[in-house]
């Protein structure tokens, strides 16, 4: 057991997968020789070589075309999007290209890659480069999407994503990178679609994603100073999405609250709070609330950043004022 | 380069014809609101098909747009199977799924048929790419059309190609229309694949896409120069496309005389003359049609009578696991 | 009064605008000299000349940026994007650049723009030339997100895009084009923002958007003969959304179902429900259902197309079962 | 073309020298953790940004990137609010929401700074577009760096500004660097703008970066080109950043020679010792350095002590209403 941040753990996740599977392959702006400009890929060229861990230049469509044609003619491609919100640029190619691919073909086609991106604010970089768009990818039939919220979902993920045979979107979250977590020795595999149970409680089921998984935990050990006793579920995937684990905290709670760091409209906690509306009803004690991002932009002012985003504060007050 | 064998250019001649037929009977079958949708035609393009597929290796991969039926045909997809996607039958090469601009068939290196314009570009980039790094030999071969040398993908795919020394051949088939707009108006170059070239460190090639023993020699030479490490290439193939864009376009917006000479310069035409000149017997080449005619008919006669596809395979080969769950 | 098709309107009220205001302009692909490959735009050139009418290459982005550009200094410009699904070549312009600019410049930038384009499935194009994006748009702080059902509204909402001094995304559907509807004479201008209750009745409401519309309301009818009485509303845009017609048609009827046709995950109806859940669950007598395009790329057959494409037999037989 | 005048020469240097002590302060800022986020310094490429502001008309237009205080700057745009931004204070230029990759100041005409590559090359042919249409006169300027030229959103707006002939002017700062990886690593030609101009018919022009009035001159011709109606250029600026990408980044990845030969070429030491051969006098050149440390003092002062954007700032300005409201 290692303690490791988030940040080397991507490092980690990839080796562990590069070692075994020499398929496996990575591409991307500045991930070979720089080592990714969030260090994520330190190492790697250094230990695979640069037939398999290849800078390229600034062009988005062909560095996921390249992956998506790659992944047609027998390599395990990782491509790398330096911010989440560059898949904008590229978003032909995995929305209407890599995501459609099997499906009109009629399952000729297997495309085996992952699409890493670092995703969410909270780095005062503003608008294009703090988007928290795990949203736009769940719209999208054919994409797997996943965004872990520790060191070890790193790794475990990133191995599952990889193995994976259909394309999936790895959102890693720039807020967590300096993050530290224990980290197990050895493989470290993890199925996609299986969230976690972070912290049992009887009254309200709290589904968060990413970094705002530990805002939920936090927020959580507020609530129960108020006599609330709060479920933390870490979702880790959404798609697939794993509504066994959530009914079974719902149907426990009667409650449910969704905090997300997309924006308000359409987003992930509207699915989840759809998907308990009609399946679990008459299971509900009250309002599902949905604390997000509100329907703006992102600003660059650390003030202003940190209100746009979910805080702990206000998780704590919406759940507060859903039982009142 | 080597001319072409008897054998070759006996080859050359059938595959230009089979698809010639086939795409007429499309045409026909889409009148009658048989085919449903929408359907681009090569007719007129064969040559660039007819070149290509017979100067490829099997295990070498096509790349084409939504007028790709001829590419798709000549590396070798079924016919019947062909037709029956363009009807959206069950036997149709993607169940159904595809429809008239999505052929695919993998097994004969026939990757796809790409209906958003550029996309498919750096597809084919990427394909190289992994026959690059796992030493196969494989050279990757993407068509496309004059406009789609404008859009983006078409700049960051040539360059990366370059840049990688990657084994794919690029190849713009200009029939000098976008859809309805001629390619001079939207274009500031006169050969819009051509001009572009050295802007990625490549030769500009230029070949008569209507000369079916031209377009055989240049593929040739570009394959072998894939092949052998030297990088990718980017042709230019001048054609033109007898009809209209798709559907029932009847092509109003091109002058008669345009459409008039090169009318006069079908590839089948003059490759028939040609084969003549070669001392090949008339009868011979007629018995090639014959034959291109009776392949036309049972695919049309098979697809006509599968079935419509059944409603459970709405549901299924989204996922690996033939599914389309995405939830537990 | 007049009977147009969808297709003539849209045409129509372009016109309109440009007769009124020299600064409105319109670019794209085979508008000008072909009128549109949807016959949308005939007429203009010869009307309004080519400088205000102009044919582009097949360069999304450049149509996008370029009407940015255009909006920033002065015009009001309309750019054409021929399918819906061509909004991912430039999803980057239009979801980080033309929708965050105002904001990110705090005002100091108006965008008075509208991007138009062909929306949605039934033509048996295959999955590259069909979908409902609508959602796509929705998600995008910053756009506006129109979509009529019939040719009088096609002219009143296009006219309410193009005064309207934010950017919009103006949904035309394919599978309405040849329709037609009454439009009444002389100018017409709706206001964005404005729901339509097309049919008042005291069981259930449905809200439903573009081709749903006259789908839902031939469910309501069928709906009705079995006793139930469906209220259908006419969403008309989902940014700005009508949540007051929402609120006072569910408030009346306790029971809510939505129609769209994107693909499930994340959809429009996903945000109606979440907001509906969320304000008015002690209003609802029983779980809010979505009729959707199941969360798969379109498929091209005919009869594959249809049965993704949410029918009426599927409204009816979806709103029957949570009558039940 | 005129050489500059006396009066231009001492504004080029002042020009630069305000852009320097900017910058260099924004460093200094950053790393005492009172500039969050990010920054992209143009330090060592300032003679591109002052050479094109002394030629632009002030109705003209710039866009440009992440790395454009420069620009931005010497458009006119006002030091502390400028400053105020990159802090994210009250009193920044646009309100603290933009941050430093984000400066705009329309009444300047300086039209925005870009973080996303390549994106505001099409925004920027439409703003001249506009000028076409509305005969304003104006011309439109793009500056971006070599790393640009390999996206596909250059391709389309430099072919659109081509074939539409628009009064735009695009200039590559080529430092070349793309972040961390030497632009030819990643480009198969030798100059990634200049050698591509002929593939959009354009002249291939370079001009030494470093030289304000070797960019003055440039900038003069190709200005009056695009006002006269003659259409758009593409501009390849030579020249080096001084310090890294972004942020504390030290740039270890150039090779010591070459940061050590391009230091020599400091842009304004370079200038200064010209204006001295000039016969301009050493103080009078010592009087625009510290009337800049002063503007640069001021700016930090007023900056430093505004207070943070108002919460209630939060949630405007989404609309044209100056709200952000979606619903009623
Ligand atoms: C990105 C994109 N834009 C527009 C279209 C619509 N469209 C389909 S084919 C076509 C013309 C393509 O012209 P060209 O590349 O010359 O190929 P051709 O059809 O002549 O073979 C257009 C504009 C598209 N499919 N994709
Ligand atoms: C589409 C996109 N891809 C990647 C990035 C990340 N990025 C920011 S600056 C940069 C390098 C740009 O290089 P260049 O164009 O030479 O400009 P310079 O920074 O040298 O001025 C990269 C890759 C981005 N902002 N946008
Ligand atoms: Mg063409
Ligand atoms: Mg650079």
């Amino acid at each position: 057991m290692a303690e490791l941040t988030y940040r080397d753990a991507v490092a980690r996740g990839i080796a562990q997968e590069m070692e075994r599977d020499p398929s496996v392959v990575l591409i991307g702006e500045d991930v070979a020789k720089a080592g990714g400009v969030f260090k994520t890929t330190a190492g790697l060229l250094e230990r695979f070589g640069p037939e398999r861990v290849r800078d390229t230049p600034i062009s988005e469509e062909a560095i996921t075309g390249m992956i998506m044609g790659a992944a047609m003619n027998g390599l395990r491609p990782i491509g790398e999007l330096m911010f989440s919100d560059f898949l904008a640029t590229c978003w032909d190619i995995v929305a209407n290209q890599i995501a459609k691919t099997r499906y009109m073909t009629d399952g000729q086609v297997s495309l085996p890659l992952v699409i890493r991106t670092a995703n969410g604010g909270g780095a005062r970089f503003g608008g294009q480069h703090s988007q928290s768009l795990e949203n736009w990818a769940m719209a999208v039939p054919g994409l797997k999407v996943v965004a872990p919220s520790t060191p070890a979902d790193v790794v475990g993920l990133l191995a599952g994503a990889i193995r994976d045979p259909d394309p999936v979107v790895f959102f890693e979250h720039k807020a967590l990178f300096a993050g530290k977590g224990e980290v197990p020795d050895g493989e470290i595999v993890d199925a996609l679609g299986t969230a976690r149970v972070l912290r049992e409680a009887p009254d309200i089921t709290i589904v968060a994603l990413a970094a705002m998984v530990p805002k939920a935990l936090e927020a959580a050990a507020e609530l129960a100073e108020h006599g609330i006793g709060a479920e933390v579920i870490d979702l880790r995937s959404l798609v697939p999405l794993d509504t066994a684990t959530l009914f079974a905290s719902v149907s426990k709670t009667s409650r449910l609250a969704t905090v997300e760091e997309n924006p308000r409209l359409a987003g992930w906690g509207a699915e989840i709070a759809s998907i308990v509306t009609e399946e679990m009803f008459w299971d509900l004690d009250g309002p599902i609330v949905r604390v997000t991002t509100p329907h703006i932009p992102l600003p660059a002012a650390d003030e202003l950043e940190d209100l746009a985003i979910p805080s702990v504060e206000r998780i704590v007050d919406t759940v507060r004022r859903t039982m009142a | 380069m080597q001319q072409p064998s008897p054998e070759t250019r006996l080859r050359l001649y059938a595959d230009m014809v089979r698809a010639r037929y086939f795409e007429k009977r499309a045409y026909d079958l889409f009148l009658q609101g048989l085919l449903k949708g929408t359907t681009h035609l090569g007719l007129g393009q064969e040559a660039v098909a007819a070149g290509f597929a017979a100067a490829m290796r099997s295990d070498d991969m096509t790349f084409c747009t939504y007028r790709g039926h001829n590419h798709t045909l000549l590396r070798g997809a079924p016919m019947d199977a062909l037709m029956g996607e363009l009807l959206g039958r069950e036997n149709g090469i993607c169940g159904g799924k595809g429809g008239s601009m999505h052929l695919t068939d993998v097994a004969k290196g026939a990757m796809g048929s790409y209906a958003i314009v550029g996309a498919h570009l750096p597809v084919a980039a990427g394909a190289a790419w992994a026959a690059q790094v796992r030493d196969t030999g494989q050279v990757s071969v993407c068509f496309f059309g004059d406009g789609t040398t404008n859009i983006g993908a078409f700049h960051e795919a040539v360059n990366m190609a370059a840049v990688w020394s990657l084994p794919v051949v690029f190849v713009c088939e200009n029939n000098l229309y976008m859809e309805y707009t001629p390619i001079d108006e939207v274009t500031p170059v006169e050969h819009p694949a051509a001009d572009r070239a050295p802007a990625y460190g490549l030769d500009g090639i230029i070949v008569d896409g209507n000369d079916v023993d031209a377009v055989y020699e240049v593929a040739q030479r570009v394959l072998s120069r894939a092949r052998d490490g030297a990088g990718p290439s980017l042709v230019e193939a001048k054609t033109y496309r007898h009809g209209g864009h798709s559907r029932a376009d009847p092509g109003k917006y091109r002058p008669d005389e345009e459409v008039a000479e090169w009318m006069a310069r079908d590839p089948i035409v003059l490759y028939r003359t040609r084969l003549e000149e070669f001392g090949i017997q008339p009868d011979e080449l007629d018995r090639i049609e014959t034959a291109a005619t009776a392949e036309v008919d049972e695919a049309t006669e098979v697809s006509k009578s599968a079935p419509a596809p059944g409603p459970d395979t709405l549901m299924t080969n989204v996922w690996a696991d033939g599914g389309s769950a995405w939830r537990n």
